[in-house]
């Protein structure tokens, strides 16, 4: 890999935001928010002129101190990369122009909450950073990075509920974290080397690597509370303010989507089995069904569309099944694995867009009735448009109707699931999808119900919704691009890669 | 592939720039909004009218856009799409017309106008669409723009018929999704007109192919409300006149009705659906729906609800005729089409006018009211004949063809269908004719209108006289060229020639 | 059996102690004392290795990793007793309630 | 013999750790976690990994210790009538857990168990990177290789450690709401813990700057300097001289940041100057290091007694709304 | 056996003998005053010996000096730490006893 062309983008990608993120520190609450918010617009830039570098060079590297792996670390911005960051970055940069004004709002009654722009920095960075590295270690190190971070930022307003559930996720992110980085142990011990790059090419089958592979899987699922891990992110997500729900919903949980993606795509080819992509399905597919049963269960806003992300996940993992290939089968005879990852970014980009927009969206109801709980949605059309559409147009894309960015990713799912012959697929997607309008529609058809109590709706700033209205909007404008995106996806190495089993059985495994 | 023309997308923007401009007016921009919708339906109606012209001459409509691999927008414009297009943008024209009437001073206009366009483009985009993803894209567009329609009263009633409506055209939409993908997956992106390729994969994939057809077939007959899915048609009257007018008679039931006669006749081909036996068991649904339909019908008091009824029942005419082949048939199931779309459009305009005027919405309460509103229920009482099948309005054209058609198939028992359903009509139409007209009226003329005009607004009117006069000459004028029977007649025996 | 293959195991059984210990106590801090105790197998795990490959000293690379991750950890586990004392001091609450 | 001592160390730890999270007193569990940490200390030592034996003692067992010590004030013995009522709610709800699903949770653990003991003992030899290392030192500038991976090889992830170090305190400070830096009401009256503080900051200083020093060449480094001159800025907390709240806000800001940001800021340097991130030039790399390492130990002492004080401060609260409830 | 390793060896038996002296001392005492004694006394005691004995062991005079340093400063943590907790116990009965006296 070191023989690709050198940027300082992917260091930057990192420094910057680290460097406002320490400057920040120096200012007061408003000096906070004005370094913050510029800093994500800089960042933003910065993301979108690296990956216009990676569209005109293809991938490029960084090595940082000048030594090369496997002894220094690497890091790497190929078109997979770029299109995460990118999807951070446009997203970020919402959710940053509508913390800007939401805080704003608040200063009156919380002094502004002056952590949270440095933490939004320093976990932007940390975001960067993990989609940037190509070291097993310094993973973990952008996990932490993200994970505490994350967490802070959850915790921002000080309520009894947010700091529970602020305790539970911190928890469940250093299990997962613990366990992920033993098998780091265990790979590095087998090994003697963390490059992912030159982990694919010299990593044996085995009994060690078989583990290796479960206790990251699992401490991965956990970080991206894949089912039954999901318990932590209903509360984590529900009590954390708005921008914060959003950004942790529609971005951080999909770090460690990527880091599981990458690792069993690069990484771990030689120990998997098609059983073993069967099973995270199954547990992909119950969290489809389970999750938008509880959101359809809920009666607050916020813990509907906090559920709706476990099932929301549940579909990432439904891609892992097509990517494994079943016995005899090979990579160029599998022509259902374009679909299949195109299934499997569309739904990342997508979600985020459209949880963003819906979180963004409970955000500004709660702050104009002081409460998220439904019935209170009544005659929201009437009193708040632009919020009730943005929830709208964020539901439909959720529920994956055309032309929305979810319609493509159910779409190229199914086609997916189809085309390998794993029907018993199409009738979780297709029920998810239900339940999926069950809630959604639930909300709009509130949303329309003539005003029964007399709930006043305090006014907003119309600049918050017009940045959620922007968001839903945002995800079916990312429909457009696919065909370009997916060209440029198709000159990264990994993408369109399908995984071909060795052999089957063994004792758990490979052996 | 052939140039692409940017004329089918013009086609669409035309109703869809207006929708989202009037989405951003405010509630009192009303003249600006006027101008908007107007214009954008005159726009559409000439439109559609160049682009006839040019496709009579021979020139070729086609309009690309790929979206992913082999994901491609696709809009074409070939004779059956151009046909339900005209139908719909001149009937959003006069419908557009009479909502402003009938909406004066009410509330969220803004909203329902803006709906309304984008209701229309979702279904010219139906007519328009060049293949199955492309049609699957607008009939689910369709189904959102309708809903915020359904619920536009904002009643708990109207939220409830709301819920109901969503229910059915969801959960039909995602097997049509299913249908959709699996026949991605099978044959390809098809487009329409392209029946040679399922044609040749038949024989292959028989069972997966039969099950895509009724998974495509059911995802339709939710929106044709073809019996048992036809439950949320009755219910969604609630809505305003405008919107049962337009919407539920011709766009969304339409758009259902049209893809049924796109998937037999486009996608699977008449051949592969009979040589697989498919069509018998559509003619049986819609032969049952056709009964069961008109005596439901026959117990309605609620005048809308007699209507939806009636269309439920109207509309399977329209599979009746697609599931018996020949062309004659054929031609009776389109120009069927058109028929059923003036004449239901008549009919809801006309109870529109008595609610809105008088404030009557049942059927016991028209006594007389032909001899204060003779114009709306003179054009009423032709479009009642014409569902009947007399002669010379329009539905006598299409009943004729599609019996004609029967007795050409040997299939007598739809001839008896035909008769019992026209029996039906009758027994619940003349009565309502009959009561308008002969009956005393019950109350004093002057204490139910103070205003002392006692027809409704010029507004309201003209559209229903309209629509009843194009019934009429739709009928009248069949054999002469151009008009709708011709018209279906080409694309029928098109349709045969390329078997 | 060599002296890395004693500590090795040992990591695995702390680890499983650790990861045990987290989902089955119920006081807050001693949940994340099982972390700790999860992270101190991993640790001692990778030193093992670097004893292991040990040439004129041992593996240098563990060494310094284990030091990134035992700093690391110590950050979060501040953060999360943080996190406890304050649920704690507002509630009186010394473990998650039952409903989930 | 050696391997009956380690034989017995593995187990003392097993057994440390097992009954720290089983002991039916919060007191002990903390205690014995101490000792847990103390016995893994020795274990580092016992696999020639003397700079990890130092951090662990330092900060995993030392400084963590401290805070869970300061923890069990709120914790331990406040008000038993509260916890004893939690516990026999627990014990309570714990008899009435069903007998099945404990079975399969224990034998699940015993399988995984199994497998983890397995996949270590399979362990293949992968050679690690003691040779590379070996080979590299020369030009990174120090003598000791853990610093040279630490410092050169390896810079980015410390550096994104000290960040961690960092978002650390802020999260602690997110934690404490709306509580900023206060400062405490009355010092220590004791007479003896003054002095003996006073006596101990120059000494703990000092041993911090010589492990600092050394680490060029022996085990040592910023990181463990940084806890010892943390250990001061916790002791002057506790003996009643809150520096952290009594220094000015920007000072304060600037010992947090310096080394974080010093870091990045020369190695954005370099990289203006045409080479990579964190890479510098073998000749100036030891005395570059040795800046940077003095930096960040001031910021990871910074930090860590601001996480220590800001801890306290909860403790604090805490106290006075007991008192006044 | 040199008669230094000898002497290494009987400091480092006398120390080992006075920790234990001394943890038994911290287990079987009944009151924590008791308990402190033992601790802090008898461990210092056997530290002693056994930083005696190493030292003579490593024979260097640098190393002497440290393990001296070591020595002395944990005597003076000890000791200090001793009185603190001693201190802090005394308070705490004087408090409850005025408690209970009133």
């Amino acid at each position: 890999m070191t023989h690709l062309p050198t940027s300082s983008f992917p260091a930057l990608l990192v420094g910057l935001p680290i460097l406002l993120a320490t400057l920040s520190l120096f200012f007061g609450s408003k000096g906070r928010a004005v370094v913050g918010l510029a800093g994500s617009l800089l960042t933003t830039a910065l993301s979108l002129i690296a990956i216009a570098e990676v569209t005109r060079r293809g991938t490029v590297i960084h090595i940082l101190g000048g030594w090369d792996p496997p002894l220094g670390i690497l890091l790497r911005i190929d078109p997979l990369a770029a299109v995460f960051i990118g999807m951070l970055a446009l997203v970020g940069v919402f959710i940053s122009l509508y913390a800007w004004w939401y805080f704003r709002v608040r200063e009156a009654d919380t002094g502004g909450l002056p952590q949270f722009w440095p933490l939004w920095l320093f976990l932007w960075a940390g975001m960067n950073g993990l989609f940037l590295s190509n070291d097993l270690f310094n993973l973990f190190v952008t996990l932490e990075v993200v994970g505490i971070s994350a967490v802070a930022l959850a915790v921002l307003s000080g309520k009894t509920t947010a700091l529970t559930a602020g305790l539970r996720y911190l928890l469940a992110a250093i299990t997962g974290s613990m366990a992920y980085l033993f098998g780091v142990a265990l790979i590095y011990g087998s090994t003697g080397t963390l490059d992912i790059s030159l982990l694919g090419q010299v990593l044996e089958p085995g009994a060690t690597t078989t583990f290796a592979l479960l206790v990251i899987t699992l401490g991965l699922m956990i970080k991206m509370a894949g089912f039954p891990f999901h318990f932590w992110l209903p509360p984590a997500h529900s009590a954390a303010l708005a921008p914060v729900s959003a950004l942790l919903s529609a971005l951080v949980v999909k770090g460690a989507f990527y880091i599981l993606l990458r690792l069993w795509m690069e990484v771990f080819g030689v120990s998997l089995t098609y059983a073993a992509g069967q099973l995270i399905g199954v547990a992909g597919a119950v969290a489809v069904i389970w999750g938008s049963w509880q959101a359809f269960m809920q009666t607050s806003l916020k813990l509907i569309v906090a559920h709706s992300s476990v099932a929301q996940l549940g579909y990432l993992l439904m891609v892992f099944p097509l990517l494994i290939l079943a016995p005899g089968v090979t990579t160029d005879s599998a022509d259902w694995l374009s679909p299949a990852w195109t299934a499997g970014i569309y739904q990342v980009i997508s979600h985020a867009f459209a949880k963003a927009s819906f979180f963004l969206s409970a955000g500004i109801i709660i702050m104009a009735l002081g409460h998220d709980r439904i019935e209170s949605l009544r005659n929201l059309v009437g009193n708040m448009r632009i919020t009730a559409m943005a929830i709208g147009l964020a539901g439909v894309s959720l529920i994956g109707l055309p032309p929305s960015g979810g319609f493509m990713a159910k779409w190229m799912l199914l086609k997916g699931i189809f085309l390998s012959g794993q029907w018993w697929w199409a009738p979780v997607v297709l029920t998810g999808s239900l339940l999926t309008a069950g809630y959604v529609f639930m909300l709009l058809r509130l949303a329309f119900a003539p005003a029964r109590e007399m709930d006043t709706f305090r006014p907003v700033p119309k600049s918050l919704e017009v940045v959620a209205l922007l968001l839903a909007i945002g995800s079916f404008l990312i429909v457009f691009p696919a065909d370009f995106l997916i060209q440029f996806l198709e000159s990264s190495a990994v993408f369109g890669s399908g995984i071909e089993p060795i052999m089957e059985g063994g004792e758990y495994g490979n052996n | 592939m052939e140039t692409t023309s940017i004329l089918p997308l013009l086609i669409l923007v035309s109703s869809l720039i207006p929708g989202i401009l009037i989405l951003l007016l405010k509630e009192e921009q009303v003249g600006l909004r006027t101008f908007l919708n107007l214009f954008g339906a005159v726009a559409k109606v000439s439109l559609i009218a160049w682009v006839f012209a040019g496709y009579l001459r021979g020139e070729e409509y086609t309009f690309f856009f790929s979206l992913a691999l082999d994901l491609t927008f696709s809009l074409r414009v070939d004779q059956l799409g151009l046909f339900f297009a005209a139908l719909s943008a001149v009937l959003w024209l006069v419908t557009t017309l009479y909502a402003i009437g009938y909406l004066e001073g009410g509330m969220h206009r803004r909203r329902f106008f803006a709906f309304f366009s984008l209701c229309v483009t979702a279904s010219t985009g139906i007519a328009l669409s060049g293949n199955v993803l492309t049609f699957f894209i607008f009939y689910e567009f369709l189904t959102l723009s309708t809903y915020p329609l359904v619920v536009h009263r904002g009643t708990d009633k109207a939220v409830e018929a709301g819920r109901t409506y969503l229910w059915y055209t969801i959960g039909g939409g995602t097997i049509l999704f299913l249908g959709v993908v699996g026949l991605f997956v099978l044959a390809g992106p098809i487009y329409f007109g392209q029946t040679e390729i399922i044609a040749s994969l038949i024989s292959d994939y028989p069972t997966q192919l039969t099950i895509l057809f009724f998974l495509l077939l059911t995802g339709l007959a939710v929106k044709a409300a073809i019996f048992p899915l036809h439950g949320w048609l009755p219910v969604s009257m609630v809505a305003p006149a405008p919107v049962s007018a337009l919407l539920h008679a011709v766009a969304v039931v339409k758009a259902g009705a049209f893809g049924i006669v796109r998937l037999v006749y486009d996608v699977y081909g008449v051949g592969v659906a009979e040589k697989m036996n498919y069509l018998n068991v559509l003619a049986a649904f819609a032969a049952f729906t056709i009964i069961y339909g008109s005596v439901r019908a026959l117990f309605q008091d609620d005048f809308k609800k007699r209507l939806a009824f009636s269309t439920v029942s109207q509309l399977s005419y329209i599979a009746l005729g697609v599931a018996i082949p020949g062309v004659l048939t054929s031609t009776g199931a389109i120009v069927h089409l058109v028929h059923q779309g003036i004449m239901k459009i008549t009919m809801f305009f006309a109870a529109g006018n008595v609610a809105e005027t008088y404030g009557y919405k049942n059927i016991s309460q028209l006594n007389g009211i032909g001899r204060r509103m003779p114009l709306t229920m003179g054009a009423f009482t032709i479009a009642a004949f014409g569902m009947i099948g007399l002669p010379p309005v329009a539905g006598f054209i299409s009943k004729w063809y599609l019996g004609l058609g029967a007795v050409e198939a040997g299939s007598y028992w739809v001839v008896l269908v035909l008769l019992a359903s026209s029996a039906l009509n009758a027994a619940y139409f003349l009565p309502i004719v009959y009561r308008a007209w002969f009956y005393e009226p019950e109350y004093e003329v002057s204490r139910l209108r103070q205003s002392g005009r006692l027809e409704a607004q010029a507004l309201l009117l003209i559209p229903v006289v309209v629509t009843g006069l194009l019934s009429l000459a739709a009928g009248v004028f069949a054999a002469s060229a151009g008009s709708p029977l011709s018209i279906a007649r080409e694309i029928a025996e098109k349709l045969y020639m390329l078997l | 059996m060599e002296t890395y293959q004693i500590y090795s195991l040992t990591s695995a059984v702390l680890f499983v102690i650790g990861i045990g210990g987290v989902f089955i106590t119920r006081h807050f801090i001693k949940k994340i004392i099982a972390t700790m105790i999860m992270g101190g197998g991993v640790f001692l795990s990778f030193v093992s290795f670097a004893e292991r490959d040990a040439l004129t000293f041992a593996d240098p690379v563990p060494h310094a990793l284990v030091i990134t991750g035992i700093v690391v950890a110590v950050a979060s586990a501040a953060f999360a007793l943080a996190l406890a004392r304050r649920i704690y001091q507002q509630t009186g609450d010394i473990s998650f309630s039952n409903d989930k | 013999m050696s391997l009956i001592i380690d034989g017995l160390l593995a187990i003392l730890a097993i057994y440390l750790a097992l009954q720290s999270l089983l002991a039916p007193r919060l007191t002990q569990s903390v205690f014995l976690f101490f000792a847990f940490g103390l016995a893994l200390a020795l274990a580092w030592i016992r696999l020639a990994a003397v700079d990890v034996a130092i951090t662990e003692a330092a900060i995993a067992a030392g400084f963590l210790g401290v805070l869970f010590l300061d923890a069990l004030r709120d914790f331990a013995p406040r008000i038993p009538a509260k916890n004893e009522a939690v516990q026999k709610q627990y014990s309570k709800s714990q008899t009435k857990s069903l007998f099945l699903p404990r079975l399969t949770l224990w034998a699940g653990l015993g399988l995984f168990l199994l497998i983890a003991l397995e996949a270590v003992w399979k362990i293949p030899e992968g050679g690690g990177l003691t040779a590379a290392a070996g080979t590299l030192l020369p030009e990174s500038g120090v003598e000791n290789p853990v610093t040279a991976v630490l410092l050169n090889f390896r810079a980015y992830d410390t550096w994104l450690e000290m960040g961690v170090i960092l978002i650390g305190l802020l999260a602690v400070f997110a934690a404490g709401g709306k509580m900023a830096y206060r400062k405490p009401g009355v010092a220590s009256q004791d007479p003896l813990l003054r002095q003996v503080i006073l006596f101990f900051t120059p000494v703990l200083f000092l041993f911090g700057a010589f492990l600092l020093y050394i680490g060029k060449t022996g085990p040592g480094g910023a990181f463990q300097a940084g806890v010892l001159w943390g250990a001061i800025g916790i002791l002057l907390h506790l003996g009643g001289w809150p520096f952290i709240a009594l220094m000015p806000r920007w000072l304060g800001q600037l010992l947090l940041t310096v080394g974080l940001g010093f870091f990045l800021v020369l190695g954005f340097l370099f990289m203006a100057a045409g080479g990579a991130l964190f890479e510098y030039p073998p000749a100036y790399a030891g005395i570059l290091i040795l800046i940077i390492e003095t930096l960040a130990a001031i910021s990871i002492a910074a930090a860590l007694s601001a996480i220590f004080a800001l801890l306290n401060q909860i403790g604090e609260e805490a106290d006075e709304i007991e008192s006044t409830t | 056996m040199t008669i230094v390793e000898l002497i290494t060896v009987i400091f480092l038996v006398v120390g080992c003998f006075f920790f234990l002296a001394g943890t038994l001392g911290v287990l079987r005492f009944p009151d924590l005053f008791s308990r402190l004694h033992a601790l802090t006394k008898a461990d210092n005691l056997g530290l002693g010996f056994i930083a005696a004995g190493m030292a003579l062991h490593i024979a260097s005079p640098w190393a002497a000096l440290k393990i001296l340093l070591i020595w002395l400063f944990t005597l003076l943590a000890s000791s200090s730490t001793c009185y603190l907790i001693a201190h802090f116990q005394k308070e705490q009965d004087q408090l409850k006893n005025r408690k209970e006296g009133e």
